[in-house]
């Protein structure tokens, strides 16, 4: 069944969209959908909750820098797309734009010096994804791309 | 469904350790609820921490980023903030951010106790 | 945190959106959706399942009928949002519209005669919330509404 | 995870009862599998049909159309279909529908074979 559906989406271009508002209070929605959409491809437990981590620090992100902590209106969009080879998780925000430049491990020694309580989140994102990708559209959205191979079954 | 819940209890043989029991979901949106709990033993001078882990069920960066923040202070007060019972899903997220290196992480209460006590 | 959600949600307009391919492979993933979200709201396991129901009956009348079995292209739009006295759900298609009429209660013995294999759907449908509307917009959408009445707290 | 399970079982003292178990969900999507399912046990002759729900987890009208659409036949044929085990939710939806009255509900599998037994 999860090489049907795989082959379906594949084929012919499927996706499945959320929009939801970008505000702290729907993380925990977000990473179920995720999951619930997720759990059909044939991933592992462990690879699901990887996958949910990644969404999650992606939209805290968004909430946080791209929509600097205001309140409410702006939604953040999450497509999930699959081929037979790649899950696709794309996270559009219509916020600050940022260069993520490389993205070194952090220096644990030195932020814990410094009192830091954050500075982990795009670290841990890449680590968990098998590859991800920011880009900037001048139509004003910018796009985050999470990509974790699947196994050929 | 609650988001988070956090309890706390004075456990080991000089009352001077605090046992923090976290279950649910530490992510952006529950993490000032963490923040605050941590910081009011803090000021009240309890720097000895062992926080369980065992129900917890995600973490994200943010919530780590509570236990990075306030590490250093509590250990210039001769305390410590001891991690057990830690879920094997949440470990590889402590892991892969280099938290297992540097923060004191066993399976058992007693352990953690015996660890403060014997200091 | 119900009562937050919902009144974040209401004060806002925060709504919730989804699109998922039009075909019946995805349907078992609509219901989780919806009751993924659903259950934010505070409603009981029963009344879940209700809504999952008649938002699935919803989904699979516009496979079946709007779209008439047409593999794959088309999207359905699934639309949440709640308010202190309502969640409702809209369902919105991009094919054939269709006026529902009086919809009224199935004469079994009639349809067992016949062999009839369908025609329950919208009389379930409606049994299911506690008010449906159905509207085509001549933008080339239509849209059926489902609404359940959320009981104060 | 497998969208419907369909399983036949010849039952009853003279071996011309089917038990047919489902479990999983019966939505648009899994009812040709039942309908398939079905109609090759009328081909076969076989009209006395016990349907153990008890595993079922969603069913839509489409999965009841399935069981409208042959009962008239199955009836013609001195057989019947009775439904057992209904999960509680399900029941409410077969309920709605009326279904509860033209179908016979009972709980256990011996019942529904005495019932075929005593015609
Ligand atoms: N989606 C985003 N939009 C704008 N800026 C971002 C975004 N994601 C990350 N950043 C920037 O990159 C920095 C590092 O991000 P991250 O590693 O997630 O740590 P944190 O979010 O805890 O600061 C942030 O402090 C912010 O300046
Ligand atoms: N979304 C829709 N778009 C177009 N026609 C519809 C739609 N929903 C229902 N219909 C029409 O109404 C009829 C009754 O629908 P329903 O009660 O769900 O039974 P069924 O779908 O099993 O035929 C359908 O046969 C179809 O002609």
């Amino acid at each position: 069944m999860f090489q049907v559906l795989r082959l379906k989406m594949k084929q012919e271009g499927r996706r499945i969209v959320f929009s939801i508002p970008g505000e702290t209070d729907y993380l925990i929605q977000i990473r179920s959908l995720i999951s619930t959409v997720a759990s059909e491809v044939g991933l592992a437990e462990e690879e699901l909750y990887k996958i949910e981590t990644a969404v999650d620090e992606a939209c805290a992100n968004v909430i946080e820098h791209a929509y600097e902590g205001e309140e409410g209106s702006k939604p953040i969009q999450i497509c999930l797309e699959v081929t037979p080879s790649r899950l696709i998780i794309s996270v559009k925000d219509y916020g600050r734009t940022f260069n993520p430049g490389t993205i070194n491990p952090p220096d644990l020694s030195k932020f814990i010096k410094e009192k830091r309580d954050g500075g982990l989140g795009l670290f841990l994102l890449q680590s968990l994804m098998d590859e991800i990708n920011y880009t900037s559209d001048p139509r004003g959205y910018n796009e985050l791309t999470l990509i974790k191979y699947l196994k050929p079954q | 469904m609650q988001k988070l819940r956090i309890s706390t209890e004075v456990v080991g043989p000089h009352k001077d350790i605090v046992k923090i029991k976290v279950s649910g979901f530490l992510d952006a949106h529950t993490v000032p609820e963490m923040e605050e709990v941590v910081q009011s033993l803090i000021e009240k001078g309890l720097y000895k921490m062992i926080v369980d882990l065992e129900e917890l069920s995600y973490i994200s960066s943010a919530g780590l980023g509570v236990f990075m923040s306030v590490i250093g202070d509590v250990r210039d007060n001769r305390g410590d903030i001891i991690l057990i019972r830690i879920p094997p899903k949440i470990f590889k997220v402590f892991d892969l951010l280099g938290f297992t290196e540097i923060f004191t992480t066993l399976n058992q209460e007693e352990e953690a106790i015996l660890a403060f006590t014997k200091e």
